[in-house]
């Protein structure tokens, strides 16, 4: 972390940029925010560790806005998602310096809290890939790789899609089949898989948050938002979410979607929604080849295109 | 499904080929090396696989006239592959002897006259 | 809540029909006097990609037992490519329904030619009794939409 | 609020023996936005038609549903009484009670309920609905084709002669095309030069035509009716309007190596060269590779023996910049390469030809002035053997996946020509099917087999071997005798399959037309229309389409320019109100809807958008409603729903689907 804050205390310093978005300290070890820094004193605040899972590429588009240049750090997933904005022409590159952060998978906080570690003061993370926590009852420690992020295990791998310098290490975390929560649910038979999705989505709260803090989910005016389909009627529906919210939610961003989990995580009622993305995204691989949503600028999406011998609903 | 159905859809399932496929143009006939010694044609296996008639084609002489040069594959404009059904029914009748390939003892019990190709394409396959 | 699943049972079925193919066909079976189910109101729309998903949600919302989309057979659409659209959204609209548990039977997409006036009737036929044997939709619809 | 009419028609007794009429005009009374409802036996006819622009004009009706037949047969009826009455014609809805009602119902109680739900969707619809105004473009009167072969030519012959002024823009140094390199014609065996060189020097002479030849598109912009085109004409090196044509500069030209491209490189030409002799403009060009002046700034022998002085080293390639109201693609076909079919031994023998190398060995103006012979040993062949589908009808991807079409009729012709003129030749022809659906073509192949005893064979050829001695032995199959045969010819002709012209793919891009996986161009309809590119104004005319003989390619060319002539007639284009429609305010500028818009019609703009707490300059789609056909894929595309459809826009279809689940 130290030589990614100097380097960007440097590029702040000589005027290459004028803002740097990162991690910002919260008020607890595992409580990191995505901020703007726009001096130096306020560096002192930056960090970079395994609690720095927010995604930061959505906020490139408001930084799109402000004048000069904006560097923004990007984990090998965010990168994804910066790519497939950009393709969208919702960020501007030319405005953006990139550097490219290493990540050795990002922590839950609930599964530590989980593991029945209460409590809790302070983490930090130790070289021999466990963590150590201290808590009221003292200190604690467990292994990283039980306490990672769902989407940590499902990688899509360690490399930067687009930046303009790498700094930090990474190391490899998948140990998991991406989709294998997905034939789960469609092994189970139809009324089980109402039922389970009834439960789940019966717990939405309709926050936003997860169309916040999805990068994909950039539209200026929200269709639920906006008068064109005369659907901001949420009150005269008995069960909105359920049946109309995610669904259009997770079928207009079909084809998008980089995967990057960011919905699941900030759900406060931890709705798995990326289940929703993961099953249209392994439908897609399926019928019309493997898409991995901003892995390059070039191409349609699979949605905005087409073959003749598709497969038929 | 009837036995020969069953030997046909063997047949093609070995073979990797789509029989429909064939617009009867004959240019595997037109390129097999041996053609002459065959009694059912290679343009004709087509039709046999696809009437369901595998046992004649497996009861041929063709079945081991086939040098298994594979000139009607390379050259058909279909890709149909002749020559990969004959190598298919040539497998049928190998596993119904119960081996799944050529074993080289098997030679001394065979057909003096068999050429050294087919004997090299039947130990190499499968 | 008591539903009723007797005989009496109608399903609210929406068909959307394009313009230049199926709407067409639908003409064609009323000219044919090839009858199909009163329950079936058809929608008229300029090309089958027209069909926003946020359309058929909003008719089960609103009480629909089935929903239905005609168009052209690919390759034939008017517009060259909208139906190539179409069949892409709709696979994936339709198999996240199925994957929520949504009756993977209430909704149907068909290509219906100009000159299929019987194939239209059919197949409306065929989805009345699909969707009646189904009963009432209550996984996507809202009960307060209904009258 | 609307103030709506509805109209309910009997349609004698085709609507009123199963709907309750009266019922109906009653029930929608009721509806919102109605004010005014009634019935009448006959909707259509003129006393009908009278009611409703009374209403409309003694109600202050703002909408008007019509509860009547399909909107198919009557909605432009209506929409025009409306007009007349002084009423948006988009604000006419048709509530379709016969087709998909009465006609198929019999109970009249469910007919009538349903007719009543289909009156409240049309209601719905028209409560929503906003008045359209058909837009206005103006029209270029001037039309450019591309590509100057027969298709070309005769294409801008029927446009100049209606007086609209052509251009021809034709990529090499004449026009003429294939045809031009032709002996004879098929079924009816005459010259090719005899009936195309008069077209070409029409077209040259006409004064409505401007040729650009050695000359292509660059950019292609604009829409229907005002399209802006850049032509790059390329450097001759010669002032044509200085050269008089006489020849000199290509007899003295010292360089004669490079491969004459007319003659299918079966003779050198000089590096100053006009086609051939009848080449249209009979200016020569100055092939920048091959000359030694370019090459090493030496000789210079063209401008020394040219009297006219109009040689012009100088010369630079020119862009011009025109408008024209509509395109036509007439860009044609050349050969398939045959070097992946190395069983033939074509890149081994010079005695395994092509069919279109034949033309020009019997044309005598060709290489061997007409003279059948082997290109190895100038001795006449005696045997012949011909190959049919060489590349046709292929699954794999040496070849191409469909039927040439024109090789079974031009192989006959060949055949026959030959055992006409060397009655001593054997000539035997390899064939998979002879197709001959054509006026008078299956008499044509007959007379092949029948007086002229050419040996159709059925069945194809597997190799072909040189031999030491020069001959060629060739191994096929006899499969109606289920022989081998072994064939030792002289000479083998090969039928390849034709292909589009090279290039068409990224003329196709600057066109916004379609493009099939075999570079041939999509025509708007298969059955409907043959010669539209789905982008209006850009027509298709010859082989660029599809594979097609002369008198195809002829009459296709034809109604390519019958279309162009509609079109240049009009003074203004009348475009469809129903477009797309963004909204600058949600639009995300994305690009989603222009990934899937058929006719290229959404392009983007920085544009300034000013909304309460918004004032920023930002991408975002503009709709060219004179490309825009109005399918609506875009509309659901855009996940904002930034992009509506008017006519059919997302809160009217919406309004339909819970009136009819109401």
């Amino acid at each position: 972390m130290q030589e990614l804050k100097n380097r960007i205390a440097q590029l702040l310093a000589d005027g290459s940029v004028q803002r740097i978005l990162g991690w910002k300290k919260g008020e607890m070890d595992y409580d990191a925010e995505p901020a703007f820094f726009e001096t130096q004193a306020s560096l002192d605040d930056f960090v970079y560790h395994g609690f720095c899972a927010a995604n930061l590429s959505k906020y490139m588009i408001e930084a799109a806005k402000l004048p000069g240049k904006t560097l923004v750090c990007l984990k090998p997933c965010d990168s994804y998602s910066f790519n497939q904005l950009l393709k969208e022409h919702r960020v501007d590159r030319e405005k953006t310096y990139i550097i490219g952060v290493g990540c050795s998978g990002k922590l839950d906080i609930d599964k530590i809290r989980a593991a029945g570690i209460k409590g809790i003061s302070g983490i930090s993370e130790m070289e021999n890939d466990t963590l150590r926590i201290e808590t009221l009852e003292g200190e604690k420690s467990c292994r990283r790789k039980d306490v990672l992020l769902e989407r940590c295990h499902v990688c899509k791998g360690k490399d930067h899609v687009i930046f303009d310098e790498q700094i930090g290490s990474s190391q490899d975390t998948t140990d998991g089949d991406r989709f294998a929560a997905v034939r789960e649910i469609e092994a189970m038979a139809p009324e089980a898989r109402f039922a389970y999705f009834q439960e789940e989505l019966g717990k939405c709260i309709r926050c936003n948050a997860c169309r916040n803090v999805c990068p994909v989910c950039n539209c200026r005016k929200c269709v639920f938002d906006s008068t064109k389909f005369d659907s901001v009627q949420k009150v005269n529906a008995d069960s909105f979410e359920e049946r109309m919210f995610h669904i259009i939610r997770a079928f207009h961003v079909a084809g998008r979607c980089t995967d990057c989990g960011e919905c699941s995580r900030v759900c406060p009622q931890k709705i798995p929604l990326h289940l929703f993305n993961r099953k249209l995204i392994q439908d897609i691989n399926t019928l019309y080849g493997t898409y991995q949503a901003g892995s390059g600028l070039e191409g349609k999406t699979p949605l905005t295109e087409y073959h003749p011998e598709d497969a038929e609903p | 499904m009837t036995k020969s159905e069953y030997a046909a859809a063997r047949i093609e399932e070995i073979s990797g080929t789509n029989p429909y496929r064939c617009m009867k143009c004959g240019k595997c006939s037109a390129s097999c090396p041996t053609f002459s010694e065959m009694d059912i044609k290679p343009h004709q296996f087509v039709s046999y696989v696809l009437h369901d008639d595998v046992e004649a084609l497996a009861a041929s002489k063709s079945l081991w006239k086939c040098l298994g040069c594979f000139a009607c594959v390379e050259r058909c404009p279909r890709d149909v592959k002749p020559g990969r059904i004959i190598d298919a029914a040539r497998q049928l009748v190998l596993r119904q002897r119960g081996n799944s390939y050529l074993s080289a003892d098997e030679i001394s019990k065979m057909e003096a006259d068999l050429p050294p190709q087919l004997l090299v394409s039947a130990f190499r396959r499968w | 809540m008591q539903i009723d699943h007797k005989e009496e049972f109608r399903p609210k079925i929406v068909a959307f029909c394009c313009n230049w193919c199926s709407y067409a066909g639908a003409d064609l079976a009323g000219s044919s006097r090839l009858s199909y189910p009163a329950d079936v109101k058809i929608i008229r729309v300029p090309c089958s990609c027209r069909v926003n998903p946020m359309f058929l949600l909003r008719a089960f919302e609103r009480g629909a037992d089935g929903v239905i989309l005609c168009g052209c057979h690919p390759g034939d659409c008017h517009y060259s490519t909208g139906n190539y659209y179409t069949r892409r959204r709709m696979t994936l609209l339709f198999s996240l329904l199925e994957f929520i548990g949504v009756e993977r039977e209430r909704v149907r997409v068909e290509w219906v030619s100009a000159a299929e006036g019987a194939k239209l009737s059919e197949t409306m036929n065929d989805f009345v009794k699909t969707v009646g044997a189904l009963g009432r939709n209550i996984r996507l619809g809202d009960l307060r939409c209904r009258n | 609020m609307q103030r709506i009419g509805v109209f309910v028609c009997h349609c004698g007794s085709n609507i009123a023996a199963t709907v309750d009429v009266k019922q109906l005009a009653a029930y929608v009374k009721s509806e919102p936005g109605v004010v005014y409802a009634n019935d009448y036996p006959y909707m259509c006819s003129e006393a009908g038609q009278a009611m409703i622009a009374e209403a409309i004009q003694k109600e202050r009706l703002s909408g008007v549903v019509v509860c009547s037949c399909s909107p198919r047969m009557h909605e432009a009826t209506f929409r025009k009484c409306a007009a007349g009455a002084g009423l948006n014609p988009y604000m006419v809805e048709i509530a379709n009670i016969r087709e998909q009602c009465s006609w198929i119902h019999k109970d009249m109680e469910t007919a009538t309920q349903k007719a009543l739900v289909l009156a409240r969707a049309a209601i719905a619809k028209v409560n929503l609905g906003t008045p359209l105004q058909e837009g206005e473009s103006p029209v270029t009167k001037r039309a450019l084709v591309i590509g100057g072969g027969i298709a070309g030519i005769q294409t801008a012959l029927d446009i100049a002669e209606a007086g609209y002024e052509v251009d021809i823009v034709e990529r090499t140094p004449s026009i003429g095309g294939r045809m031009a390199q032709l002996d004879k014609t098929f079924p009816t065996l005459d010259c090719s030069a005899c009936i195309l060189t008069p077209k070409m020097v029409d077209a040259a002479a006409h004064e409505k035509i401007t040729l650009y030849t050695y000359s292509e598109v660059e950019k292609v912009s604009g829409f229907v009716g005002d399209f802006t085109v850049d032509i790059r004409k390329k450097a001759r090196s010669v002032d044509a309007d200085k050269c008089t044509g006489c020849g000199a500069c290509q007899e003295k030209c010292p360089s004669k190596k490079a491969p004459d491209a007319f003659n299918r490189g079966l003779k050198k030409r000089s590096a100053i060269y006009t086609p051939f002799a009848q080449a249209i403009p009979n200016v020569p060009v100055i092939d920048r590779k091959t000359c030694i002046h370019f090459q090493t700034g030496k000789c210079g022998l063209c401008a020394k023996v040219c009297q006219a002085q109009a040689i012009d080293y100088t010369q630079e390639d020119e862009i011009i910049t025109r408008k024209y109201g509509a395109i036509v693609a007439a860009t044609g076909f050349d050969m398939i390469r045959l070097d992946r079919y190395d069983e033939y031994a074509y890149s081994q023998s010079p005695d395994v030809i092509t069919s279109l190398e034949l033309e020009r060995l019997m044309n005598a103006a060709g290489p061997t002035g007409g003279h059948l012979e082997r290109l190895s040993d100038h001795r006449q062949p005696k045997e012949i053997v011909f190959i049919q589908c060489v590349g046709s009808r292929c699954a794999d991807d040496r070849g191409k996946s469909y039927c040439s079409k024109i090789c079974c009729m031009y192989t006959a012709k060949h055949a026959m020509l030959i055992r006409e003129k060397y009655p001593g030749t054997k000539v035997t022809v390899f064939y998979i099917d002879v197709r001959t659906p054509g006026k008078n073509f299956d008499e044509f192949y007959r007379r092949a087999v029948e007086e002229y005893h050419v040996d159709y064979i059925k069945g194809q050829v597997g190799k072909v071997a040189p031999q030491p001695d020069g001959r060629l032995l060739v191994q096929g199959v006899d499969l109606l005798d289920a022989r081998q045969l072994q064939i030792e010819a002289d000479l083998v002709v090969l039928a390849a399959a034709i292909e589009p012209s090279e290039g068409v793919r990224p003329l196709a891009g600057m066109l916004t037309a379609g493009i099939d996986t075999n570079d041939f161009l999509t025509e708007a309809h298969p059955k409907l229309r043959p010669v539209e590119s789905a982008t209006a104004g850009i027509f298709l005319s010859g082989v660029c389409q599809g594979p097609k003989d002369i008198p195809e390619t002829v009459s296709q060319a034809g109604a390519a320019a019958v279309k162009v002539i509609g079109l240049l007639a009009k003074d203004r284009l009348r475009t469809n109100p129903c477009t797309a429609m963004p909204d600058v305010l949600a639009c995300n500028g994305c690009s989603a809807c222009a990934n899937v818009c058929p006719y290229g019609a959404i392009t983007y703009e920085e544009k300034e958008v000013a909304a309460p707490g918004v004032r920023e300059t930002r991408r975002v789609a503009v709709v060219n409603s004179a490309l825009c056909q109005g399918c609506g894929a875009c509309t659901v595309a855009c996940p904002s729903g930034a992009m509506d459809l008017q006519g059919f826009s997302n809160r009217q279809i919406i309004a339909e689907v819970d009136a009819i689940c109401r």
